[in-house]
């Protein structure tokens, strides 16, 4: 059906987007923490759910954690959840009340924005 | 809506990487109904815990065993099974998960039972209701 | 073996306090029919963790809630059903828990039936097989 | 029905033993999580479930959680599960497999000997 892709970007600023497209499991979730943990090095991070039609809660489990991960650390970490986010994606999230725990933006932007507050150490 | 009895029946290997096949599966079997996008995307999503459930527990030491998926529509009903014939169902401690699937399928459907079935091996039965 | 239908009917506070009350009654009903001794200590333990699942998750937030417990045996098949009318079944990335009271009560049980009253609350339907 | 109690006893060469009399579930098990803690100042523990007629898996928590924390800091852990301790005990135990993750012993003797391996700081 689907395909689908893990990727990771890094942006300027030093924040890492790892955006999930199509549809993710328990198949794909040992790739998924690979490349989370890839992003950890980075001083922000947001994963981007804005392509991504299908989690379950083997694919949340790893989101909890790279979240959990990034604060003992101190680094900021976002979601992305948009409109092109399939059904199951945000009952998920609903579910859990996810949202309650963990940032979520509409917008790739807002997420970045909100991952490095203060661009090239400058507060703004 | 139909009124006969319509049934899909599917046995694949408990593997990580048969979960997707079992879901486009039942997404296919789901798309000659006219069900609510919301609605359909609930089944897959509870039909997608249950088969996660079989490949991280049930057949948990042994080296191989199948998951079994059968649904149906009965009346206003759709039932969907997931079947395992591994070590039955446990508690663990040390569970790679989080939890969270069993009680994501109790949200999602209208009824679930969990029963062992004979001689080893577990069976979920997850209900939905058609009704509006 | 009694092949009458006999009945319990307990309501109480869901409040921690008032878990090993509801065992101890479930207990006394146990007592009056020829239960293994095994069985008997299975069907306690699942009765307290449904128990303990009402008072940990089912009125959060709200200030106050019942459990409603009925027991009943039907033929060579003992049935408890815990009830709640909080907010429904819902999984929680937050929970107190370990995850463990679920998979517990689907271990000890020959079957376990999970789902929500109307207009909101959940039920949980344990059933216990006599025949040895 | 039956009483319950949770007693707290502080043996030679600081080993300290936690004995649950009685059911225990929800409704003690904060009483119970503030005497584990108590404990864990020792350097080694034994909780004793021998004349324990019931747990649930909310009081099986707190002692996971408490052997977690005295591994966490190298102190000794032990459980005691005897003649006398209830069905439901046994069972749970079973079930979880929980035997396989900490030590178990069928006497308060052997446990505190595990708990307490040199005496005094002298290797036996
Ligand atoms: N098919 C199964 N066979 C045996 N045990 C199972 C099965 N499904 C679930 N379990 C048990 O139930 C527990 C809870 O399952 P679940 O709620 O999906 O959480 P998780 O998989 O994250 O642990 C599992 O940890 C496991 O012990
Ligand atoms: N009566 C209930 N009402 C609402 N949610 C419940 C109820 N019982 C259980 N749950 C949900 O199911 C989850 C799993 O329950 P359980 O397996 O007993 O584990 P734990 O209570 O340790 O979290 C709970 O965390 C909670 O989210």
């Amino acid at each position: 059906m689907s395909a689908r892709a893990i990727s990771l970007v890094r942006h300027d600023g030093d924040a890492c987007v790892v955006a999930l497209n199509g549809e993710h499991d328990l198949s794909s979730v040992d790739e998924l923490i690979a490349v989370l943990e890839q992003a950890t090095s980075a001083r922000g991070m947001v994963v981007d759910l804005s392509a991504t039609s299908f989690i379950d809660s083997a694919v949340l489990g790893a989101l909890i954690a790279s979240h959990r991960t990034a604060e003992a650390s101190g680094r900021r970490w976002a979601l992305v959840v948009g409109k092109g986010s399939g059904a199951a994606v945000r009952r998920i999230l609903e579910l859990t009340g996810l949202d309650a725990v963990m940032p979520v933006y509409a917008g790739l932007g807002d997420a970045l924005a909100a991952s490095l507050p203060s661009q090239s150490g400058l507060p703004t | 809506m139909n009124d006969e009895q319509v049934q899909l029946e599917l046995t694949v290997a408990s593997k990580a990487e048969n979960i997707p096949l079992v879901r486009h599966a039942v997404a296919g079997f789901l798309d000659g109904h006219e069900l609510p996008e919301e609605l359909a995307s609930d089944v897959l999503l509870a039909v997608t815990e249950a088969c996660t459930n079989v490949v991280q527990h049930a057949y948990r030491g042994s080296s191989s065993g199948e998951i079994e998926i059968s649904a149906e529509y009965i009346r206003s009903e759709l039932t969907i099974a997931v079947r395992d014939r591994g070590l039955g169902f446990a508690p663990r401690v040390d569970s790679p998960g989080l939890g969270l699937g069993l009680p994501v399928i109790a949200a999602l459907t209208h009824n679930v039972e969990i029963r062992p079935i004979p001689p080893s091996g577990t069976e979920v039965v997850m209900t939905f209701s058609l009704d509006p």
